[in-house]
């Protein structure tokens, strides 16, 4: 089926799920406000529809159930697609990724699979303040078992919604409500996004950026301001971080020498800290320059727009510290 | 049960002031003054009013994401208040919390919350420090309907029971949980029925009758402070506006906000007092007026409040 | 309700397997041989053997850390079991889980847990997977009287409830959540008025009395089976050792555990049976005697299955 | 009050709770089986004997509800230290941590405290299994408001215990069980270790050897073995993970210009990450070899005692990495 006339990021999302609600009977739709409602910021707008109250279920509010309802119905065959809202509030239910989902394949000797995915939104940039727009996929990038995705623009989140749908293990997708308007012609037919592989979307031999989710639109900015000022980035999107594609970093670094990881959780125990450290583990002597963390500040998101807008990383502090790095 | 001619007056000045200030909020927020996202409670204002006039100074509320009437019928200076809802360095919380995070201790509101349920978890040790120090100071955790499914009203009201802590549960019915209708998320009729589950008492009432919703916490305060234990009141109602500004409310049955317009808990008691001759018309512009003259006041002491320096994000985090 | 003479055998072969096993596995940790933590469900042999010997294969069940007697009554083999207990290759779960995580999906047991109410949280999914598929299967979630004060049980119930699941929520009191007893962290006397608080039945029994338990399932199959949602039993029993195996148990009262092996429950219904003429002493001598021929086989098989290699600890973490 | 005799790490938690609750009539303890029961394994034995049941609170098996009923009752000026048992269950009070504790004095605009203290306790070692002996401090790691201290031996486990007591911040005390029987000679009366503050156990010139909690002993079994091969191993005993003390570890590896951490948890995203990133990326210079990482592989802790065995790092884990740097 052809799109050619652009989509936006909520849409891909929607398309995704609804492609694969089409194509396998075992899949279904699960959260508060998916159904009737159609999500609480519209992106599951017609699947009840289309595929009747049974398959998009709205539940009371109860994060930690609706996890621990996705491993029971993923271990009896069945391919649950969840939403979570905010990402704050999965905190109600790490109890369910951690100990149940993450581990109930391997606990069990393999004799379930977990296929489900759970939806969670970051909401940084809207105001939202402390208990809704937090980043928080460090906790389940350090899950074995999970798998976390974090889709950058339509395409990508189309991909990889349809990737972690028919994936055999838990995944977390993560959206930013900041990018919900993004535009871009999809690529056409049926698609997938690969989980765990990382794209280098633009080629450049001086210094290596690790974009993580809707940062790559800051570092593909800031890569095209450097080229103004001779320096050429190899941009790449990582897409998953949970397994981490270190294979596609380290070719790049080795390439260049020199990596600065963006992403929009906080530097401390962020997901920049873990590719760092492996990098200097494993590349100790390629690299020209330490490995940069451009990541949010060790403090919370406050309400007030100003003090959220300084604390969210952007094109301006990346440019700045690959010149430090370059330089 | 006798209410007095000053406690109804009373409770009538709580609902206009809350009414007048979520009415100026709705305007100011629309005019895309106001950052983030808003949830006001009008309509809901005769559970706020009943519940806090009937509880001392020392007594603290919890409320949630829809707490501003909540706050006010406790008795919040608007000022601080609105600066807050600005972002604003005056604000209670210096513009770091807004609407959804907002606290005004000292005026015995310990807290709104972002996350649904979580003001119950934390109502426990507030109640919890009441006993501990044998004052006899209750705290009323507000929530609606939705948040009676969560894990927190029931390891909340558990534990409250178990320990025998003073707390009223105070669930605002207003038939949404943010566009999902109460049949959809609640299996039974009355949620106040839950409180058995604890062997606490529970009770369902007109929630737009600010008189009962004051009688009932009546004996749920001296409950508390009986130290028998947790009490629960649920509140029929209905909120007037979108689950949050800006909401287009689609979910709706056609004519259900009109029929509730008509059941509007202001309207119903301007015509009582009115009726029993404790408020005259003019009397009743008057209380309006004053109502509205303090929200301006509010209103430009949060617009003369300068932002907060970046230097705010760093400082405080720890103490 | 009228229980066959065939049914009557069943539930007796079924608690007596359940406490041959239990029992041996008592003596071989003593001894060492057993690594991790046990807990062991002597004295609450009827609520398994009631429930499970009412289900069909189809069925499946989620159960607890205290789970071997749940898990044996709904039809495991012993053998792969015992040697998940020893930590062996052989065990159902390659000897990763052991007794507090066990599982053993093609014999029904969805799950044991070592997180206390988590069970529950899952089964939703199971019994969704019933509904969905349009199965008449129904699910049954075992757990203690300590778990309903967790979120998970209001959680669970709530969801089943609104969602109207299969689910056969079946609590075994057995007086303490690790060493604290009942009253100290329930507020009520019977627990099982909790499911009016999401308009369910619950039914209170003596959990000892193995026929009541069979007959009692039997209502809540048929409720759960002709799609009614979930269905709430609260069984009243014991458990005659320590929370777990090494537990000196000085928090029990002088004289408790003397009074309820009085009640024990295989001993009760041995008498039962005799004096119905369903069973005589030779008989019952010959049951006990294959259980436990059963069980040497199980330990045996379980000895000389090989201990995992390291590659294990790698192997199959994502399908 | 003078103790002459050894006590073991249990014990001298017990003694710091108890003290502290001597000290101050707001300090009380509250969780699961910690008052009349003396606590699950009995490190809160005669508390509730001296200081009464108003004091030493049963609750419930309601971990988020405990939690929340502490960020209350420290806000209303109470000093609560709960008990949370294994770390796995603190899956079901993330949401009281990091959305309501760590947030509530900064997010409030400093109108009140949090002071109070969660106990967890990690099981390695003890064929727990998977639900019961994860080490899941880098989670707590990475939330701003926390602090979260991590007991090496009998006399900072009392040290750190009353510390955390009389800090105004939420406190997340990590406990070993493997740890409760080691016992030792205690300072003489009044002490505390302070929070946030790493010591050196040993000196050393040609390592820095960064211990968490109870590998500390590994660290020291490993320096040792490496002393006898010439190599001078300095070990820094962390004590803290939030905040971290990068000053005494910055210094030292400006001595040795090599360093290897060592903790139970996983490797991937641990504390490791976070300390290893920030060393090459503020020590770049001073670096010879790569910041190195001993710690739990990319998978679950399993139930067989050989494959938890496999899966703790230890000692001779420690050595081999060391002899890599060094060699
Ligand atoms: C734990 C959690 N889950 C979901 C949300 C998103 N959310 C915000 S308000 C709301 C509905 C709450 O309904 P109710 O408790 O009835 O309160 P009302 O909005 O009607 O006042 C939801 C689901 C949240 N804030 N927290
Ligand atoms: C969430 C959680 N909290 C605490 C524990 C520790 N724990 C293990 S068993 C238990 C008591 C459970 O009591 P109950 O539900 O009555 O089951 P029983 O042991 O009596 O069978 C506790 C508190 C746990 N495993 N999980
Ligand atoms: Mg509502
Ligand atoms: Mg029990």
């Amino acid at each position: 089926m052809a799109e050619n006339k652009p989509l936006n990021f909520q849409w891909a999302i929607n398309h995704g799920i609804a492609e694969e609600m089409r194509r396998d009977p075992t899949v279904f739709l699960i959260g508060e406000d998916v159904g009737k409602p159609g999500g609480p910021f519209g992106v599951t707008r017609g699947i009840i529809q289309e595929f009747g109250p049974e398959r998009a279920v709205d539940t009371p509010i109860s994060e930690g159930a609706i996890v621990g309802l996705c491993c029971g119905a993923a271990a009896a065959g069945l391919r649950p697609v969840a939403e979570i809202m905010f990402m704050n509030f999965i905190t109600l239910a790490v109890e369910e990724f951690y100990n149940q989902a993450s581990k109930m394949r391997w606990m069990f000797g393999g004799q379930v699979k977990q296929p489900f995915v759970v939806r969670a939104m970051t909401a940084g940039g809207f105001g939202a303040g402390p208990h809704h727009s937090s980043s928080l996929e460090g906790w389940f990038a350090s899950m074995p078992g999970m798998k976390v995705v974090m889709p950058s623009n339509p395409r990508t989140a189309k991909g990889l919604m349809k990737a972690a749908i028919r994936d055999d293990n838990p995944v977390l997708y993560v959206e930013p409500l900041a990018s919900y308007k993004m535009k871009m012609i999809m690529p056409e037919g049926d698609y997938i996004t690969p989980i765990g592989k990382a794209e280098v979307v633009k080629e450049g031999s001086d210094v290596t950026i690790v974009s993580i989710g809707r940062m790559l639109l800051e570092a593909e900015k800031a890569a095209a301001a450097l080229e103004q000022d001779g320096i050429k980035a190899e941009v790449i999107d990582l897409l998953t971080v949970n397994p981490f594609d270190m294979e596609t970093i380290y070719a790049s670094v080795k390439k260049t020498n020199r990596c600065a990881i963006i992403h929009e959780a906080k530097k401390t125990m962020g997901c920049g800290a873990e590719i760092a450290a492996s990098l200097q583990e494993d590349m100790f002597d390629w690299l020209d320059a330490p490995v940069a963390r451009v990541a949010a500040p060790f403090t919370h998101i406050a309400f007030h727009p100003a003090l959220e807008k300084h604390y969210l990383p952007d094109a301006e502090n990346l440019i700045a510290k690959v010149k430090e790095l370059v330089g | 049960m006798k209410i007095s001619k000053d406690t109804k007056i009373d409770l009538y000045k709580r609902m206009v002031r809350q009414r007048t200030f979520e009415d100026n909020t709705t305007k100011i927020f629309a005019g895309g003054e106001m950052p983030g996202f808003l949830h006001l409670s009008q309509g809901e204002d005769a559970v706020a009013a009943g519940t806090c006039s009937n509880l001392t100074k020392e007594d603290v509320i919890f409320t949630t994401h829809r707490g501003h009437g909540c706050i006010i019928a406790k008795g919040a200076d608007l000022k601080p208040m609105m600066a807050e809802l600005f972002g604003r360095i005056d604000g209670c919380c210096r513009g770091r919390a807004g609407s959804m995070h907002f606290a005004d201790i000292s005026n015995g509101c310990m807290g709104s919350n972002g996350v649904v349920g979580e003001g119950m978890r934390i109502s426990l040790g507030t109640a919890f420090a009441h006993k501990y120090n044998k004052t006899k100071n209750v705290v009323a955790v507000f929530f609606g309907e939705g948040a009676t499914g969560t894990g927190a009203f029931h390891e909340s009201f558990n534990m409250a029971a178990t320990l025998k802590l003073p707390i009223i549960f105070v669930c605002s019915i207003n038939l949404y949980a943010q566009m999902t209708p109460k049949e959809d998320h609640i299996s039974i009729e009355n949620v106040a029925d839950r409180a058995a589950a604890y062997g606490a008492p529970g009770v369902t009432i007109d929630g737009n009758d600010v008189e009962k919703v004051y009688e009932e916490i009546d004996k749920a305060v001296k409950h508390c402070r009986a130290g028998k234990g947790p009490y629960m009141l649920e509140c029929k109602t209905y909120r007037h506006h979108g689950h949050f500004e800006g909401d287009p409310c689609n979910y709706r049955p056609e004519g259900e906000l009109e029929k509730w317009l008509k059941k509007d808990p202001i309207v119903l008691y301007e015509k009582k007092l009115k009726k029993e001759g404790v408020l005259d018309d003019k009397q009743i512009k008057e209380l309006k007026e004053a109502a509205q003259k303090e929200v301006d006041k509010a209103v430009a002491f949060a617009r003369q409040s300068p932002q907060p320096d970046i230097e705010e994000l760093y400082k405080g985090i720890y103490a």
